[in-house]
């Protein structure tokens, strides 16, 4: 059997990459937000030290088998959603399995490792990780919607589902479809503040309020995972959209610089807000987004 | 054999029964079964001879049209088969449940009507059919207060006066009738009415209409029925429900068929079919007693049957035909088991019957088998005939009908599942202990096995359909052999 | 003509007795002459002026010329099916009367609706 | 005679034998059953390669049983189930009582749904609707007191919808003087256009009350919560599929002919939306485990209802992949909840909890049964939710894919509410004597789980038998490979890809986590949370279920307000109040009667020119 | 190549590199002292820089930080909390009263020693100790913890039959779950 050994290397290496990227824009995003606060604040890699020191923990504990697995679910989720996605524009290296799925089956591989990190935290028994739960998949059908809109009106608009054919039509910055579609693009962004999980959508873990929610009965090995994945999903989200709206990237500066510039839209905007209660933030994502989310698709219809 | 027989014999048995009481109590019981039993089997040789080739019987000698003839076609011999083998399963059922004295009258009361029955369907002579109206009419009020109770005698005085109002009716349309053509014979009748003015015809129609449809459970027509019925002990509800009803929906048909077939009439009979049952079904929803309530189901099965008829169509007729014969059967299950009901539970209400089904498993579930089966549903019987009439009527090109039959259907389903649902499901301990008698279960038995049969393979009937439907409708076959 | 005018005068009167009158036995006797109106109305239909018994009692005599007999046979049935509704109606409301200790037909409605 | 008179001969004698066999040998009861389930479906299976028919005469109508394509589709799924369901009742209705009408009536049922699905013509198609109707009708009032009202509702809906059909049936005899199925077909666009949107609206009606279509939705909760679990499972399973049957047959082979017949397609796309949606929104809320189910089923056959509206090949394929999935993951849920009745008692959520480590296989059967519901990959409910969003996407139903989009997100809310209440949370020492259900009842659940998961990985296994029925629905041309399917823009999914790479990781990150540490890695009890040092007392309840979703409920609190089943309620008192006002037409007083009689009589005579047509 | 010893030297000396710059604190306001933690984390002195934050619960926490006296009742808390961290952690006694009563030092009910009842890796003194003593304590401890000294978890385990005692004298309603060690 031919083993197709670019490929493996972006199996291998698409991972670690986007670790590295997501853990690195967590630390500068504490950093961000401590210069803001007219604070020093942490090293940039400040993210990655409790990374390791979580998984050097020498004890352990599970309430059972979901808690040992949500862990898993959450971080199979980030790797597969990163694997289905073009990380490199016509790269053979990091377009991995991209070709063999398209925008709704991401849709749903990225919801999957919440509900698995919802079933891991629903075994600790945990009052507060069952609140937290409940309150992020309300949060969830709020956004979820505009989201949706803004990627049907794209699907309609350019007649496919593949990302790699919506990545071909944007062969020109005048063509991304951050200007072809604004709305589309406004719906899904205001979207992606809400899937970040910052503030003002931070009540899921609203750590003063329900002791970080669902995972508050995570520590050690369990919690080093979850923030691995959380880095690699940040990432992976955000090559997504870039991929959507801002016409992919072509080598690795360009990424980091469009993805940065996403990124900091979510923290920038975390930093001065105060925290919505998710009845408010439901109601937030189906009025504005969701106006946006008509309109793009109206746009496309007529 | 004779179709005379049919009249004769019960007549005499309804006069030998006392005599007999007067031997041994248990003589007056099987006499009467023994004189249905003939019946029955006579009417089964004959059966297959009437529906081939009308058999006209001439009475006394005189012929038609001066003397009195009965006429046994296809449908007759339809109607005395179904008269004297329901007969004869209201007799298996009385014999055990009728223990009250006194019990000659009784069965000498139940032989008046299936002689009174049997001559309705019989004859050929209009007055007669006034006579068999009568017998049938006055045995049936006696019935009515046969327990003796304070209700019974009033359901049986309001019967008496309505049906006092018939007859006068009845009688009147006679007379008119009478002093127009000079003749009493209805096949002649029928060929000599086309002269009578238009104005007088009319005003006999509308006396039938009103002397008939009081028989026949027509509303405004039908205040005494549900008294009756539920009043009347509980076979005695079969035989009105069963046999009299029928008699008297078939004479009102036969009469109109023969004399007044104009579509005016058909329509006007469709409407009132439809009125009445709808109120019927209506009406019976929030009975309180469970023979009332079946009382008003039986009014609104005969605006079902009406209806059909006033299509007036061949199949329509033949679905009658078909319904009539499912309702007497399955409304006879139906009384049969309310009355065992009753009588274990000590009270008239739908509420005593709570639990019921827990102490008497195999009465509960021929009354759960006959409401079923009376909704409709499939694989009984029900749901053939209703759905014969349905096609019936939409052959015609009408759909509201068709759509109030529906609906009247749910109302019925739902007061019907509401007792079932009681009888097996609001209380769980068995509390009585006391036993149905055989004879009344076989009785029940025999209703059910025909309404399955029935249900599975309607053929069965539905073959001997045909002819009768022919025969009621052809009237020129009817004069062409009534006069000779 | 006459007979006509009283049958139908009498069968109005007993129906006015039967629907109006409160009393049970009033109400059979309007019954009654309802029948009775009706029995007068089917002589007068067979009837025929100067008419004799439709027996051919001596010869010569024409069919038109006597009454006609079925009526009257008819009446003398009838009469007899009346004599025994009534009979039935009677022993009725002896019964009513024992159960109610009234005849008022408005007080005996134990069973409605 | 061949399978198909075989499969109905055997069920419906086996349903009265089993009846008499309670009553006579108890013990033999349950294998009878047992057998004649399995037989009906060894020869279903028989049936698969043979193309019959049957004819024979009852009253003036020929009968005709016959197979398709799609009747097999729907055979198989009603045979699977059915003897799941009986295999499974073994155990679960053990200390039950009236088993013997228990099983006669379940295998009525089963009966019923294949004497549906082989009719080749509308009396028998009609015949059997009822006989399924009643005998479900009787199993819903099964239980208890409090089921009559609901399975009289029950009854009331079906007949509803069993009469629109009968007037459908009895309009097209009207029109085509035939009632077998290929004349019928033949002839209908003989129909004027009116009638046939009529006929098509009411059989739509018929089909969709039990397929539980908004307005006609409200028997369904109930009698799905009160009905037993066995029973529920084939309830929702496969009885309801019963009414996507018909609607598939009158959407692509009646009433393809009229031009107007696109705006039914789209009402109907709208009620099966608005259905998904809001029955998702109740779901939500239900305390009930049951209860919560079957607002679930009745989302899920909204989609269904969706997939056969747009009536794009894609999108049917879809809906009938939906049949056969939601058939097979309805069951599994139903059968666990089931479980967790068996050994606990309730189906209450707020008051079970923790049952993960006492009956592990039934949380296994849920959670592959929710992962399935939810549409998440890699179990086959993904493969449903794709097709149905492509193809509603390139339908040009946009709105609608937001709407369905919408609901399939909500369901994450009550799907997680359900396995979280039921399983996961606090151990209570309420429910420490819970053990696992029995093996015979463990073994339909195990084999439905298996088989969601192949469907997901190899969904062309699936499609082939339904690209089968299609065709013979008059749809060709929509393409998938074993496990790679296509949109119609030429995009595609490959599910053996995704499994793949889910399975690897998933196999890595767990190994790795489990084998980290392993020594030093114990378990605690629930009872050791965070609760801010306090100690929690052993029977104190720290579960949060009550209210669960709270906060969701004030955000959308303007949608509940308004309940169709109120509005129903409200018709039928009012209805009955009526009703009750007409019966003191009968006042009892002889001489009114007497009067009515006189009344009518003369407006008789007074109207005789109306009435007949002559004055008088 | 390295050889083993050596490997797992250099692992230790990056896990003990990330723990001491990783310092998660779960802090006991269990007296006045808490007041004086908003100033460590926020601007003016910004406890951050060298890693440390706040932690929601203890699951996730490194360091317990028992900011002031403890009563008994208090004690019962802070001993749960204590075990319920996962291993390596530490314990700073903020406050004199941490170390032999304080002020509260004839209080019946205030446990004079924390030290007999758990193993508190710093002390800082004072009452109550300035930030800049705070944020001097937990560099303390870093050095420890590089050094690898910093063990007391490790000391609880080995001792724990000694702790549980000094701990049952104080605590007469002894109703603790038992702990699968």
């Amino acid at each position: 059997m031919e083993i197709n050994w670019s490929a493996v290397l972006g199996i291998v290496f698409t991972p670690v990459i986007a670790f590295l990227v997501g853990v690195t824009y967590g630390g500068l995003t504490r950093r961000i937000t401590a210069r803001i606060q007219n604070r020093f604040g942490p090293p940039f890699y400040q993210n990655i030290l409790d990374i390791i020191k979580l998984y050097s923990k020498e004890s352990n504990i599970n309430h059972g088998v979901m808690q040992h697995l949500g862990p898993v679910f959450a971080i199979t989720a980030s790797v597969t959603t990163l694997f289905f996605i073009p990380v490199i524009k016509d790269s053979p290296v990091f377009t991995n399995f991209s070709f063999n799925g398209d925008l709704i089956f991401l849709l749903y591989i990225m919801v999957f490792g919440s509900l698995g990190m919802a079933l891991g935290a629903g075994q600790t028994g945990n009052p507060n990780s069952a609140i937290g739960v409940s309150r992020g998949l309300s949060q969830l059908v709020g956004y979820e919607v505009p989201f949706v809109m803004a990627l049907v009106a794209i699907m309609v608009q350019f007649q496919t589902t593949s990302l790699n054919d919506l990545l071909a039509v944007q062969d020109h910055f005048t063509k991304w479809i951050i200007f072809q579609s604004p709305f589309a693009f406004l719906a899904a962004i205001l979207a992606f503040l809400g899937m970040m999980g910052y503030a003002p959508f931070d009540v899921v873990i609203a750590p003063a309020e329900i002791a970080s929610g669902p995972p508050s009965e995570f520590g050690g090995k369990y919690l080093g995972l979850m923030l691995t994945s959380r880095s690699i999903f940040t990432f992976a989200k955000l090559v997504l959209f870039t991929d959507i709206f801002l016409g992919g990237a072509h080598d690795f500066i360009t990424l980091i610089i469009k993805t940065f510039i996403l990124y900091m839209i979510p923290v920038l905007t975390g930093i001065v807000f105060p925290r919505f209660r998710t009845e408010q933030s439901i109601r937030f994502f189906w009025s504005w987004p969701l106006f946006f989310g008509i309109l793009a698709i109206l746009v496309v219809v007529f | 054999m004779s179709p005379v027989h049919f009249i004769a014999i019960p007549l005499f048995a309804a006069f030998l029964i006392p005599l007999a009481g007067k031997v041994s109590k248990e003589l007056v019981k099987i006499i009467p079964g023994l004189v249905l039993l003939y019946l029955s089997f006579v009417s089964v040789t004959l059966f297959p001879i009437g529906t081939h080739h009308p058999v006209v019987e001439i009475i006394a000698g005189f012929k038609p049209p001066f003397g009195i003839t009965l006429y046994y076609g296809a449908i007759a011999a339809f109607l005395t088969t179904l008269i004297t083998l329901i007969g004869f399963v209201i007799w298996l059922y009385s014999y055990k449940f009728i223990i009250r004295e006194p019990i000659e009258k009784y069965y000498m009361l139940f032989m008046m009507l299936i002689t009174g029955s049997t001559g309705i369907v019989l004859t050929g002579d209009i007055f007669n059919l006034f006579v068999f109206f009568e017998i049938t009419s006055i045995a049936a009020y006696s019935l009515t207060a046969f327990l003796r109770d304070r209700d019974g005698a009033e359901a049986a005085f309001k019967y008496l006066l309505i049906g006092s109002f018939a007859s006068t009716f009845f009688l009147l349309a006679i007379a008119i009738i009478y002093a127009n053509v000079h003749t009493l014979n209805l096949a002649d009748i029928a060929v000599k009415i086309q002269d009578v003015p238009v104005t007088t015809r009319l005003f006999v129609l509308i006396l039938f209409l009103i002397g008939l449809g009081i028989e026949s459970e027509m509303f405004p027509l039908n205040g005494w029925a549900p008294d009756a019925y539920s009043q009347a002990p509980s076979p005695v509800g079969a035989v009105f429900g069963g046999i009299v009803v029928k008699a008297a929906v078939y004479s009102l048909m036969r009469i109109i068929f023969l004399m007044f077939n104009s579509h005016d009439v058909l329509h006007f009979l469709l409407v009132m079919g439809i009125i009445t049952m709808l109120i019927a079904e209506m009406s019976a929803m929030k009975q309180q007693q469970i023979k009332r309530m079946l009382a008003f189901s039986s009014i609104g099965q005969m605006g079902l049957v009406i209806i059909a008829f006033g299509i007036g169509t061949e199949p329509s007729v033949r679905a009658a035909m078909f319904q009539m014969f499912n309702h007497a059967l399955i409304k006879s299950l139906l009384f049969f088991s309310a009355g065992y009901l009753v009588f274990h539970s000590g009270s008239k209400k739908i509420s005593a019957l709570d639990g019921l089904g827990h102490d008497k498993p195999i009465t509960s579930f021929f009354f759960a088998f006959g409401a079923l089966a009376i909704i409709g549903l499939p694989p009984f019987s029900g749901f053939w005939s209703k759905l014969y009439i349905l096609l019936s009527i939409a052959d015609a090109g009408l759909m509201v009908p068709v759509v109030l039959i529906l609906i009247s259907s749910i109302i019925e389903a739902v007061y019907y599942l509401r007792v079932v649902s009681r009888l097996y499901f609001y209380k769980e301990e068995a509390t009585d202990v006391r036993r149905t008698p055989v004879s009344g279960l076989i009785a029940m038995g025999i209703l059910t096995v025909v309404i399955l049969l029935v249900g599975f393979y309607p053929n069965l009937i539905l073959n001997w359909m045909t002819p009768a439907a022919a025969d009621l409708l052809n009237k020129a076959s009817y004069i062409k052999f009534g006069l000779f | 003509m006459i007979y006509y005018a009283t049958s139908i005068l009498l069968i109005l009167i007993g129906m006015y007795a039967v629907l109006v009158k409160k009393n049970l036995i009033k109400i059979v006797i309007g019954l009654s002459i309802v029948d009775n109106g009706i029995h007068l109305l089917l002589i007068a239909i067979g009837y025929v002026k100067d008419g004799t018994a439709p027996i051919f009692s001596k010869p010569g005599l024409q069919a038109s010329q006597m009454v006609d007999p079925v009526p009257q046979a008819l009446v003398l049935t009838a009469i007899v099916i009346g004599l025994a509704v009534t009979a039935v109606a009677l022993s009725l409301i002896i019964r009513l009367y024992d159960h109610h200790k009234t005849l008022n037909i408005n007080k005996i409605r134990k069973l409605k609706w | 005679m061949n399978s198909i008179a075989y499969i109905l001969l055997i069920t419906f004698a086996g349903a009265g034998i089993t009846f008499i066999v309670h009553h006579l040998i108890k013990p033999l009861r349950d294998i009878i059953a047992i057998t004649v389930a399995a037989s009906g479906l060894y020869f279903v299976i028989q049936s698969l390669t043979e193309k019959t028919k049957i004819v024979f005469g009852i009253a003036d109508f020929n009968i005709i049983w016959g197979n398709t394509p799609y009747s097999n589709l729907f055979a198989v799924l009603i045979a699977v189930l059915g003897f799941l369901t009986i295999l499974y009742a073994r155990d679960f209705m053990a200390e039950k009582e009236r088993l013997g009408y228990f099983y006669m009536n379940l295998l009525f049922v089963i009966g019923g749904m294949y004497g549906i699905v082989y009719s080749q013509d509308l009396i028998s198609l009609f015949f059997f609707w009822e006989v399924m109707t009643w005998s479900s009708f009787l199993l819903v009032i099964y239980c208890c007191k409090e089921a009559q009202p609901i399975g009289l509702k029950y009854f009331v809906f079906s007949a509803i919808g069993a009469y629109s059909l009968l007037i459908a049936i009895v309009m097209i005899y009207a029109q085509t003087g035939n009632l077998e199925l290929s004349n019928i077909l033949q002839n209908f666009g003989n129909i004027s256009e009116v009638n046939q949107i009529v006929i098509a609206v009411l059989l739509l009606t018929g089909f969709g009350v039990k397929s539980a279509i908004m307005p006609l939705h409200v028997w369904a909760p109930d009698s799905y919560s009160i009905s037993p679990s066995p029973f529920t499972a084939l309830f929702s399973g496969a009885l309801s599929k019963m009414g996507i049957f018909g609607i598939g047959m009158v959407l692509f082979k009646f009433a393809s002919h009229s031009g107007y017949f696109s705006y039914v397609k789209i009402i109907l796309a709208w009620l099966g939306g608005i259905t998904a949606l809001l029955a998702t929104f109740y779901a939500i809320f239900q305390t009930d485990a049951k209860k919560l189910l079957a607002y679930s089923s009745i989302g899920q056959l909204g989609y269904i209802i969706i997939g056969l509206a747009v009536g794009t090949p894609l999108s049917i394929a879809a809906a009938l992949f939906l049949v056969i999935l939601h058939g097979a993951f309805k069951a599994m849920l139903f059968m666990s909840v089931g479980a967790v009745y068996f050994r606990t008692g309730t189906t209450d959520m707020n008051s079970v909890t923790g049952l993960i480590r006492k009956m592990p296989l039934s949380f296994v059967t849920m959670l592959f049964g929710i992962i399935t519901v939810s549409g998440v990959p890699p179990l086959g409910g993904f493969a449903a939710k794709w097709m149905l969003y492509e193809s509603l996407i390139q339908s040009k139903h946009y709105f609608l894919v937001i709407v369905v989009f919408a609901a399939s997100t909500a369901a994450f809310l009550y799907l997680y509410k359900l396995i979280f209440s039921l399983f996961l949370g606090q151990e209570e020492v309420e429910w420490s004597h819970v053990k696992e259900v029995p093996l015979l009842m463990l073994i339909p659940m195990l084999i439905l789980s298996a088989f969601v998961l192949v469907a997901g990985i190899f969904p062309g296994l699936v499609l082939d038998p339904i690209s089968h029925a299609m065709q013979y629905l008059g749809n060709y041309g929509f393409k998938y490979e074993t496990s790679v399917l296509f949109n119609e823009w030429g995009n595609k999914i490959n599910m053996q890809t995704v499994i793949n790479v889910i399975g690897a990781v998933f196999l890595i990150a767990g190994l790795f986590v489990t084998f980290k540490g392993l020594k030093k890695t114990r378990y605690v009890t629930t009872k050791d949370i965070h609760t801010s040092g306090e100690i929690p007392e052993e029977n104190e309840n720290l579960t949060y279920a009550v209210d669960f979703y709270k906060p969701f409920e004030r955000a959308i609190a303007p949608a509940l307000k308004a309940s169709i089943d109120k509005i129903y309620t409200a018709i039928g008192n009012n209805l009955e109040q009526a009703f009750d006002f007409l019966r003191y037409v009968y006042t009892g007083n002889g001489q009114t009667y007497a009067m009515y009689v006189v009344l009518f009589l003369s407006l008789l005579i007074l109207f005789a020119e109306l009435i007949f047509g002559i004055k008088l | 190549m390295f050889n083993d010893k050596e490997a797992s030297k250099i692992v230790d000396i990056i896990k003990n590199f990330a723990r001491k710059h990783s310092l998660w604190v779960v802090a006991y306001g269990t007296g006045c002292g808490a007041i004086e933690l908003p100033p460590t984390m926020t601007s003016r002195y910004d406890a951050e820089r060298f890693g440390i934050r706040g932690s929601a619960t203890p699951r996730q926490a490194d360091v317990l930080l028992i900011t002031g006296y403890l009563s008994v009742k208090t004690l019962k808390r802070v001993i749960r909390t204590y075990e319920q961290m996962q291993e390596p952690k530490y314990v700073i006694g903020f406050g004199s009263c941490t170390i032999n009563g304080g002020m509260y030092w004839d209080s019946y009910n205030t446990i004079k020693a924390l030290d007999r009842y758990l193993p508190v890796d710093v002390y800082i003194n004072g009452c109550m100790p300035r930030p800049e003593a705070v944020i001097s304590g937990f560099i303390k401890l870093q050095q420890l913890i590089s050094e690898g000294k910093a063990d007391g978890a490790k000391r609880y385990r080995e001792n724990l039959e000694w702790y549980r005692e000094n701990q049952r004298k104080v605590i007469k309603n002894w109703r603790m779950p038992e702990y699968n060690w």
